[in-house]
């Protein structure tokens, strides 16, 4: 590419390559910072609306502050296991980050069953989403939090068997990886804003 | 499978639909006839339905956004007779169920289809151009953001026969637009197609941002960006900042309709003005960013058609800067009649205001880039004159607008009306039209016959004068906006003026189309 | 005033007819706030407009590729005294403005009562406020004069140089209380209270309209504001409890019949629907408006089907702020 | 590429086990803090608020930094943060800005 002609011939693929690897994450980090107004707007919404019960039940009585440690514990833990993962990726060392990847994954899933556990219990209890706006807001924040650890589960299955094939640890893949980690670490943040303003918020 | 759409949702009793089905219907064969005859589909697909490149991107979207153009506009001829006929008793020749129609199509169409469309052409066609690189960051988004717009554009034509559209207008207030008070299929499609073409926008903001900030040729430091660039620039990060929102506004909207959920219901504990300050904390930003493309347009035109570099570049690029920060920061001036407090009131009005200041300074940059030059008058210079002249009375009513003592008696008026079609055409379409213009030697490698330019200019000109400026007067006299019919005497004469204005805008587009179809007649 | 209407070049031969332009001749002191406002913001905007405008067409002249005469600086494009000079003057008018920003949004506020200064002017010092609750409705609006026990359909009568202290919901969607000549406007929202406080310092029929988009019936949802002095409205409110009043509804607005006068007229997708007539209630429950209010604040599906855990429920300080008073209420 | 540019790289964005570790560490601890603060009740309503704001946004710190690898050392993370800030800046507005608004006019609009 033109723009490259300025480097030395030698260096110059590699050079390319790294340019286009730091594009790409610059790109995705973009993508993460309208994912951070998406969900800076949801909190906004929160914010605005947690007060408004209609009558309905509130936090406090419905929160179980017991299952919400439980899943801030995975959250976290899946942060480091998956930060051991892409340590691993840049020491191209395939076994090992399959393996936290595969760590990684079970608690990730896990963390998304007690969610849904938690969002089932609370509409057979009678306080579904289309109950209050403080529901509203609620199921919408929390859901739209682990939807996208859903999707991040999802890359992550597709990742895992892309490395395991042909491509291995291609810098291609390499930076998939640093992608999904930009995105995985990016969640926990969310979370922990979810966990301190949303539940421990609500039963203060 | 379709939900609420059933057969009977196609509208055969309405005249006009019908004929424009018939028209859209034969426009269509015959175009997929001459393709057939021609043999060009393989050419089609290949080249141009299946490219990543930029520069046709921004083809098809100026074709897009020509096509939307005319939609538009047809929406607003019809609105404008429909307000010089029904008058005194007369019901016009549209009932409200679809006049109200009319206006919502009017103002999404030409938002997010028109002006958005425009705006992502010229940002597909210049930025990468201007910083010398060979496409934009991601080739293979940028075709995906297209055909979003597409299918989002399609998706609101589709209403026009197939069902209805949003009869709320172009941001779908709630409570009206919930299905308590709205249970057919119009603000479904309108929330679709909002949604899809604001993803897709948020996607070009992305990949522009990356390709400014990423791909910019060696050497190109900051201040050596053009300045087109740089409002693509700003305009990227207000995309990103304040298209989420959009996102999550009408995410909630479609909670409420889809799942009963409560955000902006009456009952439930929904709030209103929750919908108005998420909507607005969009909606404001993006006439910005709609605008300071238009801004780096003017900028590259008045430096070359007056022989001289652009007067105060870095001044240019601050001021651009503390717009994109201001326009962020205003929002509640669409709503000072809510009932908010003076204080909120005061410091988003005085916020408001003080985006005057870097318009201004950049009105002032125009004028001393003129300033001892050697002014040649083609095409898009007659637009940047006009827009100087246009923008400053619209800038001028913006302020009156800004103070809430003001805005309380002419907020929702048809003096609103004239002030933002004021800075929307005089500002926006012109510094698009003249954009376009200017750059198309770059896309097709001739230039346009200037004849029909210069007549359209002169249509559009004139016909905005006599559409808008009798809306002012109508709004002074206390008509409000969204009026289907009215039975004030005063009001009659000034409608029958914007009406006749409309026509001459009419005459305005008429010779854009010809000049874009026969560039070289 | 008269200049700010020549400013619209065509405007002259038009205003030959004499009609009115309701916000250039209020007919009160809110309304000419407001107009004093636009008028003074439109008279310092025009001193920076006006120049640019003239300079724009002088420069474009002046400096045409054509006139060889004018003098060309080729690759001038910088000056600090300009920049200082394009950049101040703009500062210091929005600063001028801001001032009379911050003072007239105190000054003319919606919620702020007719102040003694604005009595004064008017010439009636000790004028005892009256009281008006105004229902929006599909597409109506109900005014409720609780203190006198009487309300009114689709019109307003109200005394002269007396403060008028408005109290406004919505039983329907949002849309916003506009009497054009008396100056502000606000919304009305379901389950929310707005006010709004004008006075009428002059007998007069105004136009009273909603200012935001309601649906289909929109365009037909004004009313008369009838403005005329106290001794006429006394007389008219005599005439509203007078039963052979050919406007006055044969019962009383209470919560069995208001039910009626709520429902939105039957609609088409072919004509508009029908405004509604006016219409005076000679009796009206008391309380009526705030159960409006109420109605959209208390008791959720929840609530309804499954009282027990949550009836009882605690509010605690911080809990439901926004609807306090009428939830308590329905508990 | 030269080995040499390779770990520098690696080195300023990619963490290490030590780092992330760290961490880790520190976000259980302010975890456990924020947990603790609400279900010990020692505090009022506000201050208990406030705590966790504090600690969240230390926490959020954290992440970015031990976790998210974010700094100003090379000119892509300057970038990086330089989208984060504006960013940040956005959600407070949007945040502070609703609140400020709809308190307000909630407080206008109560029944009264």
């Amino acid at each position: 590419m033109s723009y490259d002609t300025m480097h030395a011939p030698v260096a110059h693929s590699e050079e390319h390559e790294h340019h286009q690897q730091e594009t790409t994450i610059f790109g995705f980090w973009v993508y993460l910072m309208t994912d951070c107004i998406i969900f800076g707007t949801l909190f906004a919404v929160f914010a605005t609306l947690c007060h408004h019960f209609a009558g309905g039940p509130t936090g406090k009585e419905l929160f179980d502050i017991k299952n919400v440690e439980i899943e801030t514990a995975i959250l976290l833990l899946s942060s480091i296991t998956y930060g051991f993962a892409s340590i691993n990726a840049h020491k191209k060392n395939k076994g090992a980050v399959l393996v936290w990847l595969l760590l990684t994954f079970i608690l990730g899933v896990s963390f998304v069953t007690l969610e849904i556990k938690e969002f089932h219990e609370l509409v057979a209890r009678g306080a579904g989403p289309d109950q209050s706006a403080f529901l509203s807001s609620f199921f919408t924040l929390v859901g739209t939090h682990g939807l996208h650890v859903t999707i991040g589960l999802i890359w992550m299955f597709v990742l895992f068997f892309q490395i395991m094939g042909k491509q291995g640890l291609s810098s291609r893949m390499q930076t998939k990886l640093t992608c999904l980690s930009l995105f995985w670490h990016f969640l926990d943040i969310v979370w922990i804003c979810v966990f301190s303003f949303v539940y421990l918020g609500s039963v203060v | 499978m379709l939900g609420k759409l059933t057969l009977s949702a196609i509208p055969y009793d309405v005249p006009i639909l019908v004929g424009t089905f018939i028209g859209v219907a034969v426009i269509g064969i015959a175009v997929l006839a001459a393709v057939t005859y021609f043999k060009k589909w393989g050419y089609l697909w290949r080249e141009w339905l299946t490219t990543v490149d930029h520069k046709k991107l921004a083809i098809m979207y100026v074709i897009l956004g020509l096509v939307m153009l005319v939609r538009g506009f047809a929406d607003a001829l019809m609105m404008r007779t429909q307000l010089a006929l029904a008058y005194a008793g007369n019901p016009g020749y549209l009932p409200p169920h679809h006049y109200d129609q009319v206006f919502s199509a009017h103002g999404t169409i030409m938002i997010f289809f028109m002006a958005m469309v425009m705006m992502q052409a010229l940002f597909n066609f210049v930025v990468p151009l201007q910083i010398g690189a060979r496409d934009v960051a991601f080739p293979l988004i940028n075709s995906i953001s297209f055909y979003m717009t597409l299918v989002s554009a399609i998706l609101i034509n589709v209403s026009l026969f197939i069902g209805e559209f949003s009869n709320v207008g172009w941001l779908g207030y709630p409570p009206i637009s919930e299905l308590q008070f709205n249970p057919g299929v119009g603000v479904d499609y309108y929330i679709w197609s909002v949604q899809i073409s604001g993803i897709g926008t948020l996607l070009t903001g992305m990949n522009f941002l990356t390709t400014i900030v990423k791909l910019r040729a060696p050497g190109m430091k900051w201040m050596h960006i053009p300045v087109f660039t740089w409002t693509a620039f700003f305009a990227c990060i207000m995309i990103l900042t304040t298209f989420p929102v959009l996102t999550v506004s009408m995410a909630l909207l479609a909670l409420d309709r889809y799942l009963g959920m409560h955000f902006f219901t009456n009952d439930g504990g929904g709030s209103v003005m929750l919908y108005l300050n998420l909507i607005w904390s969009w909606g404001h930003p993006e006439v910005y960013i709609l605008i300071l493309p238009a801004f780096g347009v003017f900028s590259e035109i008045a430096a070359t058609f007056s022989g001289k570099p652009l007067f105060g570049y870095a001044t240019m690029v601050i001021a651009t800067g503390i717009i994109t920060f201001l326009g962020s920061i205003v929002w509640v001036h669409h709503f000072f009649t809510m009932g908010s407090g003076a204080d909120v009131n005061t410091f988003f009005g005085i916020m408001t205001m003080f985006i005057a200041v870097p318009t201004g300074v950049k009105i002032f940059n125009w004028l001393f880039t003129m300033y001892k030059g050697r002014v040649r008058f083609e095409g898009p210079m007659n637009w940047i004159v006009g827009f100087m002249i246009t923008f400053s009375i619209g800038g001028m009513t913006g302020v009156m607008m800004a103070m809430p003592a003001a805005d309380w008696v002419i907020h929702n008026s048809l003096f609103l009306v004239a002030h933002f079609h004021n800075v929307i055409i005089g500002g926006v379409f012109f510094g698009y039209v003249a954009g376009l213009s200017y750059w198309f030697p770059k896309a097709f490698g001739f230039k346009m016959r200037d004849v029909w330019g210069k007549w359209a200019f002169r249509f559009w000109f004139v016909g905005f004068y006599l559409s808008f400026m009798p809306l002012y007067v109508v709004g002074l006299e206390g008509m409000t906006r969204r009026m289907n019919h009215y039975d004030n005497p005063n009001w009659h004469p000034w409608l029958l003026v914007a009406c006749v204005g409309v026509f001459v805008l009419a005459a305005g587009v008429a010779c854009q189309v010809i000049q874009f179809c026969f560039c070289s007649v | 005033m008269k200049r700010l209407l020549r400013f619209f070049p065509a405007l002259p031969a038009l205003m030959l007819s004499g009609c009115t332009v309701d916000l250039l001749q209020p007919a009160g002191p809110i309304g000419e706030g407001n107009r004093d406002m636009m008028v003074l913001e439109w008279a310092v905007m025009m001193c920076v407009v006006v120049p640019v405008i003239i300079a724009t067409l002088i420069f474009a002249w002046k400096y045409r590729a054509s006139n060889e005469k004018a003098e060309y600086l080729r690759n001038w494009s910088h000056s600090n005294k300009i920049e200082v000079f394009i950049w101040g003057v703009p500062i210091l008018i929005i600063l001028v403005l801001s001032g009379f920003n911050y003072w007239s949004t105190h000054y003319y506020d919606p919620y702020k009562p007719i102040s003694k200064e604005m009595l004064a002017k008017v010439g009636a010092p000790d004028a005892k406020p009256l009281r008006v609750e105004v229902v929006s409705l599909d597409w109506k609006w109900l005014f409720i004069y609780p203190d006198l026990g009487i309300a009114t359909i689709n019109e307003l009568d109200v005394p002269t140089k007396t403060p008028l202290d408005f109290r406004i919901t919505s039983d329907s969607v949002m849309t916003s209380f506009f009497i054009p000549q008396l100056g502000s406007q606000i919304y009305s929202m379901a389950g929310m209270e707005t006010q709004l406080h004008l006075l009428a310092s002059r007998p007069g029929n105004y136009q009273g309209e909603a200012a935001q988009y309601t649906g289909p019936g929109f365009s037909d949802m004004r009313f008369r504001t009838i403005a005329m002095p106290q001794e006429q409205f006394d007389a008219w409110v005599q005439s509203v409890h007078n039963s052979e009043n050919p406007f006055v509804a044969k019962e009383a607005l209470d919560s069995q019949s208001y039910p009626k006068y709520q429902a939105p007229p039957a609609i088409s997708n072919e004509v508009a629907p029908k405004p509604a007539p006016v219409l005076y209630f000679s009796s009206v429950q008391s309380g009526l408006f705030e159960s409006i209010v109420a109605k959209y604040n208390v008791g959720s599906k929840a609530h309804e089907k499954d009282s027990k855990p949550m009836g009882n429920m605690p509010m605690d300080m911080h809990s439901d702020s926004h609807m306090a008073a009428p939830s308590n209420t329905g508990m | 590429m030269s080995e040499n540019h390779m770990t520098s790289h690696e080195g300023e964005s990619h963490g290490s086990y030590g780092s992330y570790i760290v961490g880790f560490v520190l976000a259980v601890i302010l975890t456990v803090a924020s947990f603790a603060t609400v279900l010990s009740k020692a505090f009022s309503f506000w201050q208990t608020i406030a705590i966790l704001g504090v600690l969240a946004a230390i926490q959020v710190v954290v992440h970015l930094i031990f976790f998210l690898h974010m700094g100003v050392k090379s000119l892509s993370q300057r970038h990086n943060l330089a989208a984060f800030i504006v960013t940040a800046l956005m959600v407070l507005i949007v945040i502070a800005g609703y609140l400020f608004v709809l308190w307000d006019a909630q407080m206008n609009m109560m029944p009264s």
